[in-house]
């Protein structure tokens, strides 16, 4: 019995040690079973990886304490400007990047706070708007910060921002060892999987706290979580300021990965797609917002590679010009989703019969 | 007029109405009583479509009214009074009475009921243009039924009339649903104060726990030890 | 009885809703180790008083001492860190959630494991979390419904739904333990069995404050009662004098009125 | 001085078109809860519509007026049976869902609707045909066009219009009923789905003399127009407080005016640390400052009736 | 329960990637013949074929995908071009292919349609349109050493990073807001200048310049205002830029908001005379603001078309093929015969071989001469004043560049 509460990953570790050794197998062969697709692919799960990444850290707020967030972004370009201030020629500042990326998750925590302090008492669809507001207020001063005294360098964004190095080692050059020969983007890879899997325990481990608990009380009934004695005002705060570092960290390894980090990337349509990963995948549920991130990443790219001989295939010749029908598609694959499973396409097992019953 | 057969109820696992049975007879009064949470207020709920039920059947004068949907049971000629009055709070006075005749469409004899309606209840008269927000506990209350009568009913569901109203409030509504009664209306009364109820009604059901405990005339049922220990524990 | 110490003193708490008085200047005493009920009929204030003894209103005027200290409670969760904990009128439990858990979450005004905590798994985390779960599971078995412990809260019977808000309730280290109708919606058998918890927490050192409508059940368990009608106190005695009190049955039966 | 009253002009006008879209916002939110964030895209495609018919009308010789009418008509035909379809293919089936799954299904539609509409219109920057002879007038030194008297007018006209119709009709006084307690009104006799169907048929039917407003005020069009102008319309519907007629308005005039104000003299009131750079943070800045003191908005109910 | 959640979530996770991984492999690989050109065997037929593919890269869906679409429009026709050309390298007829990418204006999916590109195997790259997916894409191909032209990519940075593998046939900001800087205070006599940029990296990088140029040459910046790309209401800033009377406003930004901004001004009663960069300087300006348009002074890069023979006859087989020139299609024609001309120079497809033959160029395009400095950027690059006369671009002065002998 106590087991099962406590629900310990020493447990699991145990009993699955087979799965486990194919699914490292399986993590371990992706980029270079994705290389013989080309580079590109490789590329692709990177950023997937990191969607996964901003994908859980909005999980906490959205899925975990049911706080809608539409300005989460703002986390996201926190971490980006944090690093590429601090690692690139604009500055001359050049510090290692476990310097940087604690920094930049700290540096977001804080936003979150001032972002959630003032707003935590409006109600769900008035929070949507401000936080939206917020986000899109960050990416305003972003974009204008290059006067009066140059910050961010505006539009034109930062430039030659260091890769993640260690030592000699730098993430942004193909290199070779052990007799294998590993490209930038697959060293990203390895990098991006290692903090995914820690991201991924730290997020199981918080849902199944202490913590994990006040949140979910929070979002099934506030007042009764204030009556067993939860301070839902600082709960609810630390949910931001947690899924801020996430974003933070994220940003950070996106900065580093481009090398270049211009306010375009932290628009609105950003914190949007982030919102649809999780609703998609299945709100609160981590492996669905795994998937809700890997599908959503990929089914755009896997569109710009598919729909063209699909529709030589169906029509024998092109009818409408791929771009146009690629976001079609995928503007009709999210209502399609949310019409037949809408608590998306993994959702909890509790989620999924929460669903069943308000249905009937 | 009215079959109610093994009606049940349930939220979730948990069952509200456990199969009752009843019936309300055509012109005659009658009352539904049971303390807080035994049933009789999902039982209306049921009645008037609010809430699917788990079984059953009911039928108003011979057809099944499970299979309609809410909108559709006010042109039968049902009227529900909902528990907590259900006002429109943002509406005015008059705008709620208007409310209530939505499903018809002869304007003159619409106008013609409305004054009548006012007539009943001049406080509401005094109160037409204000937001029914604003009103007093008793005048929503006599707003709601108010509406109700609006339809034209047959048979009207009152749920709770008496709840959180001022003793001379309570009195006021009731005289006015003895009055409505004694016009001829069918009515069917759910309420908590079993001594008001058992007053003003011909015949009586006692719930308890979702089921019907006992059934009688209404005169017997009050002086019955059964029901005065229920209520206070003698 | 003179040398009782008091646990809960309420004085002149008043509070209005738009122009309505739902509280007029209510003063009562609640004496440590008693179960104390607080009746009246429909609408008549016993809830309101509830919410703002509990942080969820806040009252105009009038003041709680609560254990020799002023009670400023302007918030539920810090009444529920004095000592105060309460049950809902209509249960508000955690559905989605299993009933060990609903009871663990009220283990969190008691435990202390962080952010920091939660990620490590420390030893001093790991071992809170293993107490919060044997706690959890001890107050099941308390209230009777442990073999229900991993079922989601809102597939309990009504009956148990009722326990399991009272073992979340206790899980708080409650001095005062408020109940809000325990036994609304409850059969014959479940209020008896009801009757035998409260007994059971009170002689455990809990001190009960009750609100019910189930009047049989109220003379049965308090060892005093206060009745309540239009937001004023009526009465306020032992159980057999309360029941004879010409008021009180007038507020009941809804007697002639002038 | 010339300069403040010229200001309140270009802000009214703003304000005029934020409004009429914001009803569209306001009116499904008020009776179902819902924001539908493709509305936007129904303002771009009445934009489109009217577009095409005027440029097909425009050589057939009738009247440019006549023209400009039979283009809001069809523009508005057609957004109305967008609404319709909306709602009831993407957004009916989804009543019980939880309440972000429409949020999603919304973006969804939006998308859909912009590359559809990319698909029709392309993807350059569309010219929309000048139908009515711009006339400038001078008032103490600020200068408007007829075309903004006749946007302030029509959407003034369309406000009072829709006043009336929420307050005085029986279909008005279904919907107010629905909106605040659907249970009841379905007692009354009120077809709950009917009137949502109608709440999205009208709001898209303002959308589309919105969408016309736009085109002819700025002569532009293009797929992506509706966005932003969805965004801007949806703050103010909320900072009017969501839900509430009379807020959508007053919150688009307000919006409106804090832009045309903010750009105009925040600048100078800052040392230009804040310059016209910032004006589209005006508007949320001051959002979150009126939600702080009024978290439902300017007009919105103190105690929502929805959570 | 719980215990399975850990491998759960991890086999979602490898489950996803393996998909991913996968996915490509069901890929056709567009068009086989991907040639590694150098190891390409000669073959024995007489005239034997090869296939070289150019890449380029535009934003072809979202809010400037009509500039994306006419950029590939114009590498489409440099290709078709060269085709009919039949192009000889190493004794080859060359088939020249296009791989038209859409990198949505979004600086990740730049990344990644830009190692799409070199996985393809691309000779070469044209592309991207805006600065913020040029910068991060040049990185890719500098790592693949595979020469990229952008050909409206105006932000200096983006040759500053120091890879010998960027070029750019379009002159930067510096150079081109100098020019108009001047040319407002010199020629046009004005003491007083507004400024107005919709805060893209190409709209504040050149009116940046241009204050600079203006303030350089004794003018004053009476306003300094600023929009957006998408906005299209200015009447605001246009009331405040009225009152400080200017004799001349710069705008900083593209057609879209220089359309309208010019109805707006002429509603608004401002009389100062209206210039812009080559952002709005092009057709679809004097279409958007109809009459509004006249006498606005802008400039574009490059000699105007009456002195380049090449350029007169462009813009009539463009407009013919596509439709109007948006802006920058003429200089995405360039860029691919720059690449194809360095090809022949080099008699080589392979990036390794021709590519400092890119940085030797000296060719005459559609756009003027090009040549490239050290940096990759256009060597005395030319910028041409024109002004909108009766709907039309009229030159009314060029500098620097020099004219193609005929």
């Amino acid at each position: 019995m106590n087991g099962r509460i406590r629900s310990s990953v020493s447990v699991s570790w145990q009993r699955h040690w087979l799965g486990l050794l194919l699914l490292a197998v399986v993590l371990l062969a992706v980029p270079f079973v994705a290389a013989l697709g080309g580079q590109a692919w490789v590329r692709i799960a990177n950023f997937a990886i990191l969607y996964m990444f901003l994908a859980l850290g909005l999980n906490i707020v959205v899925g975990y304490a049911g706080l809608l967030d539409l300005g989460y972004v703002a986390f996201y370009a926190v971490g980006a400007y944090t690093y590429a201030l601090l690692a690139s020629p604009h500055f001359g500042i050049h510090l290692p990047f476990w310097v940087i990326l604690p920094l930049g998750a700290g540096l977001a925590c804080v936003f979150g706070v001032l972002l959630g302090a003032p707003t935590l008492k409006l109600r769900g669809d008035y929070l949507a708007i401000v936080t939206l507001g917020f986000g899109e207020i960050v990416r305003i001063f972003m974009n204008n910060l290059n006067a009066p005294i140059n910050v961010t360098n505006g539009a034109q964004g930062i430039t030659l921002i260091d890769p993640i190095r260690i030592g000699d080692f730098s993430f942004a050059q193909t290199s070779t060892f052990l007799g294998v020969t590993l490209s930038g983007p697959q060293k990203y890879y390895f990098l991006l999987v290692a903090l995914a899997l820690l991201v991924i325990v730290v997020n199981i481990r918080l849902q199944d706290s202490r913590i994990g608990r006040a949140w979910q009380a929070i979002r099934e009934d506030e007042v009764a979580a204030k009556a067993c004695g939860i301070n839902t005002r600082n709960i609810k705060l630390l949910a931001f300021a947690m899924g801020a570092s996430f974003g933070g960290i994220a940003g950070g390894i996106f900065s580093a990965m481009q090398g270049f980090v211009s306010p375009e990337s932290f628009s609105l349509m950003e914190s949007i797609t982030i919102l649809a990963m999780v609703v998609l995948g299945g709100m609160g549920h981590i492996p669905g917002v795994i998937l809700g991130a890997v599908l959503l990443t990929g089914l755009p790219e896997a569109l710009r590679y598919g729909i063209e001989p699909l529709q030589r295939a169906l029509f024998g010749r092109m009818i409408i010009d791929p771009e146009s029908l690629r976001m079609l598609v995928f503007g009709l694959a999210l209502v399609l989703v949310m019409r037949f499973r809408p608590a998306g396409l993994w959702p909890s097992s509790q989620r999924r019969r929460e669903l069943a019953e308000s249905a009937d | 007029m009215l079959e109610v057969n093994g009606l049940r109820v349930s939220y979730g696992g948990i069952q509200a109405v456990r199969g009752i049975t009843f019936h309300v007879n055509e012109g005659e009064m009658v009352a539904l009583i049971g303390a807080n949470g035994a049933g009789k207020s999902s039982t209306l709920r049921a009645l008037s479509r609010l809430l699917d039920p788990a079984g059953g059947s009911v039928r108003y004068r011979g057809k099944e009214l499970l299979a309609l949907p809410p909108h559709r049971l006010v042109g039968e000629g049902i009227a529900l009074v909902p528990e907590g009055r259900g006002v429109f709070p943002r509406m005015s006075s008059l705008e709620n009475l208007r409310m209530g005749a939505y499903a018809r469409n002869n304007k003159t004899e619409i106008e013609g009921d409305l004054e009548q309606v006012l007539g009943h209840f001049p406080r509401l008269k005094e109160r037409a243009q204000q937001l029914a927000g604003t009103l007093s506990g008793g005048e929503q209350q006599m707003l709601a039924i108010g509406r109700a009568l609006m339809s034209k009913p047959r048979l009207l569901l009152l749920d709770e009339p008496s709840m959180g109203l001022a003793p001379i409030m309570v009195q006021k509504i009731f005289e006015v649903i003895r009055a409505v009664a004694s016009a001829g209306m069918t009515i069917l009364l759910v309420e908590q104060n079993a001594k008001l109820a058992l007053e003003v009604s011909q015949r009586g059901y006692v719930m308890e726990s979702g089921e019907i405990t006992l059934t009688d005339e209404s005169k017997k049922l009050l002086t019955d030890p059964k029901v005065r220990a229920c209520y206070l524990g003698e | 009885m003179n040398q009782v110490p008091l646990l809960l003193e309420a004085h002149e708490v008043a509070k209005h809703f738009g122009g309505v008085k739902a509280l007029h200047d209510v003063s009562l005493t609640i004496r440590r180790g008693e179960i104390y009920g607080l009746i009246g009929p429909n609408g008549a204030g016993k809830t309101t008083f509830f919410n703002c003894l509990t942080g969820l209103y806040k009252n105009e005027s009038g003041h709680f001492i609560f254990d020799g200290v002023k009670l400023e409670a302007d918030a539920p969760h810090k009444a529920a860190a004095v000592g105060i904990a309460r049950t809902f009128q209509n249960i508000r439990l955690f559905g989605n959630m299993t009933a060990i858990e609903n009871v663990m979450v009220g283990r969190h005004l008691r435990t202390h494991a962080g952010v920091f905590g939660a990620i490590t798994r420390n030893p001093t985390t790991r071992a809170e979390e293993a107490a919060i779960a044997r706690r959890a599971e001890e107050l099941l078995h308390y209230v009777g419904i442990h073999e229900r412990a991993h079922d989601y809260a809102k597939h309990l019977s009504y009956g148990d739904q009722r326990r399991l808000e009272i073992a979340r309730a206790l899980a708080t280290e409650p001095k005062l333990l408020a109940l809000d109708e325990p036994a609304a919606g409850m059969n014959g058998t479940e209020t008896e069995a009801l009757r035998v918890l409260v007994e059971g927490i009170c002689r455990d050192g809990v001190t009960v404050l009750l609100i019910e409508h189930d009047v049989k059940l109220v003379m049965g368990l308090c060892g005093r009662v206060a009745v309540l009608d239009y937001g004023e106190k009526i009465c306020e005695d032992v159980p057999v004098v309360v029941q004879k009190d010409p008021r009180v049955i007038e507020a009941y039966l809804g007697g002639s009125v002038a | 001085m010339d300069t403040l009253l010229q200001q309140l002009i270009n802000g009214l006008t703003l304000g005029a078109v934020y409004a009429l879209v914001a009803l569209g916002y306001t009116m499904v939110y008020g009776i179902i809860g819902l924001i539908n964030f493709a509305h936007g895209e129904v303002v771009m495609i009445g934009t489109m519509v009217a577009f095409t018919v005027i440029v097909s009308l425009a050589s057939s010789g009738m009247s440019p007026l006549l023209i400009l009418g039979v283009g809001l008509l069809v523009s508005v035909v057609v957004c109305m049976v967008l609404g319709w379809a909306l709602e009831r293919v993407a957004y009916r089936p989804l009543r019980h869902a939880p309440r972000l799954t429409p949020l999603i299904t919304a973006i969804g539609m939006s998308i859909v609707l912009q590359n559809v509409a990319m698909i029709i219109w392309g993807r350059n920057y569309i010219t929309f045909p000048p139908m009515i002879n711009k006339q400038i007038y001078e008032i103490g030194g600020a200068s408007f066009t007829n075309v903004q008297v006749a946007i302030v007018s029509l959407a003034a006209l369309v406000m009072l219009g829709l006043i009336y119709l929420v307050h005085r009709t029986r279909i008005g006084m279904a919907m107010r009923a629905t909106a605040q307690n659907p249970h009841v009104a379905s007692l009354m006799g009120v077809d709950i789905n009917r009137v949502i169907a109608m709440a999205f048929i009208i709001g898209s039917a303002l959308g589309a003399v919105a969408g016309c407003m736009v085109g002819s005020y700025y002569e532009i069009a293009h797929y992506q127009m509706g966005f932003m102008l969805g965004l801007k319309a949806f703050t103010a519907a909320v900072l009017g407080g969501i839900g509430n007629l009379a807020g959508a308005m007053a919150g688009g005039l307000l919006l409106g005016l804090i832009e045309a104000l903010g750009a105009g003299y925040i600048g100078d009131l800052t040392g230009d640390f804040l310059g016209s750079h910032y004006q589209d943070i005006f508007a949320f800045i001051v959002l979150i400052i009126v939600l702080m003191f009024r978290p439902s908005g300017l007009f919105g109910e103190r105690t929502g009736d929805r959570a | 329960m719980n215990h399975v959640r850990i491998p759960g979530v991890l086999v979602v996770l490898a489950a996803s990637m393996a998909i991913i991984g996968c996915g490509k492999k069901e890929e056709p690989k567009a068009a086989a013949p991907a040639p590694a050109p150098a190891a390409a065997a000669p073959a024995p037929a007489p005239k034997p074929e090869m296939v070289v593919k150019i890449g380029h890269v535009a934003p072809l869906t979202g809010p400037i995908a009509h500039l994306g679409k006419d950029n590939e429009n114009g590498a489409r026709m440099a290709v078709d071009d060269a085709n009919a050309k039949k192009v000889e390298i190493d004794g080859k007829v060359i088939k020249f292919e296009l791989l038209g990418e859409d990198d949505q204006a979004d600086p990740k999916t730049g990344a990644v349609v830009a190692q799409k590109l070199v996985d393809a195997k691309v000779a070469g790259v044209v592309g991207h349109l805006n600065s913020g997916t040029t910068i991060p894409a040049s990185a890719i191909y500098n790592q693949a050493g595979l020469p990229q032209i952008s050909p409206s990519a105006t932000n200096p940075k983006y040759t500053q990073q120091g890879f010998n593998t960027a070029f750019r046939v379009m002159a930067n900001d510096i150079q081109q807001g100098s020019v108009v800087g001047t040319y407002a205070v010199k020629d046009m006599g004005a003491k007083k200048v507004a400024i107005i940029d919709d805060r893209t990296a190409y709209g504040q990088g050149l009116a940046d310049e241009v204050e600079k140029a203006a303030k350089a040459a004794g003018a004053t910046i009476v306003a300094r205002e600023f929009t957006n790309d998408k906005a299209t209401d200015f009447k605001a800033i246009l009331t405040k830029i009225k009152a400080k009377n200017p004799d001349v406003v710069f705008l900083g930004g593209m057609d879209a908001v220089g359309g309208p901004m010019l109805k707006q001004m002429k509603e608004l009663g401002i009389k100062a005379k209206f210039t812009t960069g080559d952002g709005g300087c092009s057709p679809e300006l004097i279409k958007l603001a109809g009459p509004a348009s006249e006498g606005v002074i802008c400039s574009q890069a490059g000699l105007p078309p009456e002195k380049l023979p090449n350029g007169q006859k462009f813009l009539e087989d463009f407009t013919k093929k596509y439709g109007q020139i948006q802006i920058y299609s003429p200089y995405s024609y360039d860029a691919v015969m720059v690449l194809i001309d360095a090809m022949k120079r080099a008699n080589s497809a392979d990036p390794v071989k021709y590519l400092p033959e890119v940085g030797k160029t000296s060719y005459d395009g559609v756009t003027g001469k090009i040549e490239f400095d050290e940096k990759g950027d256009i060597k005395n690059g030319a910028i041409t004043v024109f002004e909108i006369k009766d709907g039309k671009l009229v030159t009314l002065k060029s500098e620097g560049g020099s004219a193609p002998a005929k």
